[in-house]
């Protein structure tokens, strides 16, 4: 084999390798489930692939859908909790602060904040993952869904926050 | 020709949407000393330049034994020595230390440094830092690596600038020498070329004079 | 296989094409973005969810899709510059950059003021919000590489190497602001099965999206004359189009 | 028509703020970019036309040096 | 006959050369890591001395310096062998260009990554970090700080021929460093907080052995444009 035939596989093998050390390696961070992403089951159950728990006083992620008729407000400030719900499970969201235009029963949410207690996350930041359906409230209504309407809050409650 | 060592074929140069030269085409061979003529911009770096292939023509090619530089730079590059405006010697590092690494990464014979530090006046300068140096021992320092060089061309923008009279005619006699050996030089120079004015050959830029 | 192209590889053909192509792109474009543009503010249906304020959704979704294949047609644009050492396709890739970004910013402008009633928020650390603002960085700096160089053709090639490296990164990029915090949610949540929008909404979105497709290829066509101007300016077919120019 | 009356239009459900804000933008940032690219053309040309005045020039004094 | 050297050989003469031209230009090695050191100090004095929050945004800033940092000597990397006319030699060389460009960065991170890596724990102890953190953060360091050099290559690269070219730069290149920082600071954080943390790392380590395959290869092609 010439010098430059040499010199060229060498060039070639070293990228091959660097391409499968980069696979490998995304591989192996996969398998870890480094996501602090959590629906309430997997809070509780640990996740399905990994089984990781999140700790207490840990800072995670949690999405699910808000319980009907759990949504208790405080009438003097912005305190709100409500359970949030998946398919097996169900945690308590604490947090204080407006909520967004979406937010209402039935809706799907992330909050994020920190794991207090086992089944109790208080939230810092509140988000409503609108779904990617958009409908004309007529269809809508025969679908059983009502128009939605934004939560509304009293100037004592803007008054009495301590937030924002 | 087929013996020609380096050819350019219908190179085209255009800077700040000026044209240099258009279809410029011209064979260098062995044994060839050319002078690149032409007023102050009129594009003698620029050519210069293409030929060493630092700057891409915006047309044409240029070859080396009939192979296209841009695609074979390794095998040209064995045989090419340029020295442009910057004499590419770093000021903190000794005149020794320049010469040898300029040698080592050209892959030329790094042995008898010194004597070829004597060949360019600057014996005893060999542990100055370059950037002691004067302009002109500065440019020796750059200079010194053609008496090593095994490269059959040289392309040299200016070679002559700094150097004192002695040290030109020395010049002068080494391109003759590496000229006479089936070497080939091509150079720009404002001052006119004393020895082997017989065997001169001009090419003259003046696109935009005419 | 490329033969039949390289008549279009002489600026001048290339020019004289994107002259031809110009006013049909401009004329459909303004066609289907006024039809767009009516139907989705004055005559689709309110959202049952959100409201009016949907209806930012006809421009959002446009800008934001297109954003990024915009990108890959402009590093497409510089592969073939590249590649094949086409100093056409490097004009070509010029003169997307500067759309991409206006397209990018007004997606992100569009996002934040439709955020705010929506979300509560003009901005949120969300993923899609990030990586759309890192694109922005990205076109930015594409474009001011672009303009410090002042040969025209090192400039196409620099800005075509940046281009190239930001195609890898990109991915990385949306992958790393995902994976760090998103509003995407778990598949126990979401619901694909369903058929997500009303067909009153969809069809005005589809008009809107062609038209702001045949927008940015007029915009392209315009800025790409430029750009082929530019570079050609000591040519005589210039010279002459010069001289037909009136004052 | 959607809408009943044209105030209605306008107002936008009480989003008006929202809306308008993001179709002002929208269409100021793409009709500046179109307004800049027709004017860059005709910039290049000025500066071509100026150039070539300059080169003529150039090559006239030449002439008259000769 | 021409010498012909072996790839590690001319990967050791330029790198050689360069850490020499380094040792006699003191400032170049110690104006960052001063650089470094002064901007964590900063955030104390600008935040408030809770330590609390100190702990919570320690991984943040180490590696937000850490960032800015490289940046700042990112320019040396090949301005003044541009300026003297070193670098067109380099190009000029028959030996293949990714080799040497890899030795220069390979330098460059060794001025600049390594003390970084060194003075960080002590930094880190002024910031109040959590005691489990400091492996995870030296982790990161050591696998992060080569790949600011690299693609930061990329970016002085393409802009060493332009006359005003350090604040293009930091355009060009802080976009691209976002992945490292975001996978960083969260192997530090999870690491904090008694986590796992190996696959933030695999990740980092990923975005390494990409970019040592393929930057040197970007910055020897940028390179060839801006000498143009």
């Amino acid at each position: 084999m010439n010098p430059r035939r040499k010199k060229r596989l060498a060039v070639i093998s070293t990228i091959v390798f660097g391409v499968a050390a980069v696979v490998g390696l995304v591989l192996y961070a996969l398998s870890q489930n480094i996501d602090l992403f959590y629906t309430p089951h997997e809070i509780i159950q640990g996740k399905d692939d990994s089984g990781i728990k999140p700790q207490i006083g840990q800072r995670i992620r949690v999405g699910g859908m808000v319980k009907k008729g759990s949504v208790k407000r405080n009438g003097d400030n912005l305190k709100v909790s409500f359970i949030i719900y998946d398919n097996h499970d169900e945690i308590t969201v604490e947090y204080e602060g407006l909520l967004p235009d979406l937010f209402r029963e039935g809706q799907g949410i992330v909050a994020n904040g920190a794991l207090i207690s086992p089944r109790r996350v208080k939230a810092s930041e509140v988000l409503a993952k609108h779904d990617e359906n958009y409908t004309s409230p007529e269809i809508a209504e025969a679908m059983g869904k009502q128009r939605h309407k934004k939560p509304e809050y009293s100037q004592q409650q803007l008054d009495g926050s301590t937030e924002k | 020709m087929d013996h020609a060592l380096l050819s350019a074929e219908k190179l085209t140069c255009i800077r700040e949407g000026r044209i240099l030269f258009d279809q410029l085409s011209f064979n260098i061979c062995a044994g060839d000393l050319v002078q690149i003529e032409g007023p102050n911009g009129a594009g003698k770096t620029s050519l210069l330049r293409i030929l060493a292939g630092l700057s891409r023509p915006y047309d044409g090619v240029v070859k080396f034994k009939q192979q296209d530089i841009s695609r074979y730079r390794d095998q040209y590059y064995e045989n090419l020595m340029y020295i442009g405006h910057l004499a590419g010697v770093k000021g903190e590092l000794t005149a020794d230390e320049n010469l040898r690494f300029n040698l080592k990464i050209h892959g030329d014979n790094d042995q008898n440094i010194s004597e070829t530090l004597a060949k360019v006046n600057l014996t005893g300068f060999e542990d100055a830092l370059a950037s002691h140096l004067s302009a002109g021992q500065h440019r020796r320092v750059a200079l010194a690596r053609l008496w090593q060089s095994k490269a059959k061309i040289w392309i040299l923008d200016e070679p002559f600038t700094a150097i004192d009279k002695a040290g030109v005619i020395e010049l002068e006699q080494l391109f003759i020498q590496h000229v006479d050996n089936g070497g080939a030089v091509i150079l720009t120079s404002h001052q006119d070329i004393q020895i082997g004015r017989d065997r001169l050959q001009r090419i003259t830029l003046d696109y935009n004079f005419d | 296989m490329w033969k039949w192209l390289h008549p279009y590889a002489k600026p001048e053909r290339s020019y004289q094409l994107a002259t031809t192509l110009l006013p049909w792109f401009a004329i459909s474009s303004i066609f289907c973005l006024s039809i767009g543009v009516v139907w989705g503010l004055a005559f689709a249906p309110v959202d049952y969810q959100q409201g009016e304020s949907y209806r930012i959704i006809f421009i959002h979704v446009p800008a934001a899709t297109l954003s990024l294949s915009t990108y890959m047609a402009m590093a497409t644009a510089a592969l073939v510059g590249m590649v094949w050492q086409l100093k056409l396709a490097d004009a070509a890739a010029a003169a997307i950059a500067p759309i991409g970004a206006v397209l990018t910013a007004v997606a992100l402008v569009t996002g934040a003021a439709w955020g705010k009633p929506m979300w509560g928020t003009w901005w949120i650390w969300d993923a899609r919000l990030t990586t759309q603002l890192i694109l922005l960085f990205i076109y930015l700096g594409i474009i001011a590489l672009h303009s410090s160089f002042e040969d025209k053709v090192l400039a196409g090639r620099a800005a075509g190497i940046l281009t190239l490296v930001g195609v890898i990164n990109i991915p990385i990029i949306k992958y790393s602001v995902e994976w760090w915090n998103t509003l995407h949610q778990g598949a126990t949540i979401s619901k694909l099965d369903k058929p997500s929008m009303d067909s009153a909404m969809l069809i005005p979105l589809l008009i809107n999206i062609l038209g702001f497709a045949l927008m940015i290829g007029a915009l392209t066509l315009i800025r790409f004359r430029n750009e082929v101007i530019a570079r050609n300016a000591m040519r005589p077919w210039v010279k002459e189009l010069v001289a037909l120019e009136n004052k | 028509m959607h809408f009943d009356s044209l105030s209605e239009f306008f107002a936008m459900g009480g989003y008006a703020f929202y809306v308008w804000l993001s179709y002002g933008v929208t269409f100021t940032l793409l009709i500046g970019l179109t307004v800049i690219s027709i004017r860059q053309r005709r910039n290049l040309i000025n500066e071509i036309r100026s150039k070539q005045l300059r080169e003529q020039k150039l090559k006239e004094y030449r002439k008259g040096k000769e | 006959m021409n010498q012909s050297l072996s790839y590690w050989q001319t990967f050791l003469i330029v790198l050689k050369r360069d850490l020499q031209v380094a040792v006699r230009n003191k400032g170049d090695i110690f104006n960052p890591l001063i650089f470094f050191v002064i901007v964590i100090t900063l955030f104390p004095l600008g935040i408030g001395s809770d330590s609390a929050i100190l702990t919570r945004i320690a991984p943040g800033i180490i590696w937000v310096a850490a960032l800015l940092s490289a940046l700042l000597s990112l320019e040396r990397l090949f301005k003044n062998d541009y300026l003297d006319g070193s670098l067109e030699q380099m190009l000029l060389s028959p030996q293949p260009l990714f080799i040497m460009v890899f030795a220069k960065v390979f330098a460059h991170w060794l001025l600049t990554g390594i003390p970084i890596i060194v003075v960080a724990p002590l930094l880190a102890l002024l910031l109040h970090m959590e005691q489990s953190a400091y492996g995870a953060m030296l982790a990161t360091l050591a696998l992060g700080t080569p790949i600011l050099s690299l693609i930061g290559g990329i970016g002085v690269a393409l802009t060493v021929g332009i006359k005003k070219g350090g604040v293009l730069l930091s355009l060009l290149i802080l976009p691209m460093y976002i992945p490292v920082l975001i996978f960083a600071t969260s192997a530090i954080e999870a690491a904090a907080l008694g986590m796992p943390f190996s696959g933030h790392l695999a990740i980092i380590g990923a975005l390494l052995a990409g970019s040592l395959t393929l930057t040197p290869f970007a910055i020897g092609a940028a390179l060839r444009v801006s000498t143009n």
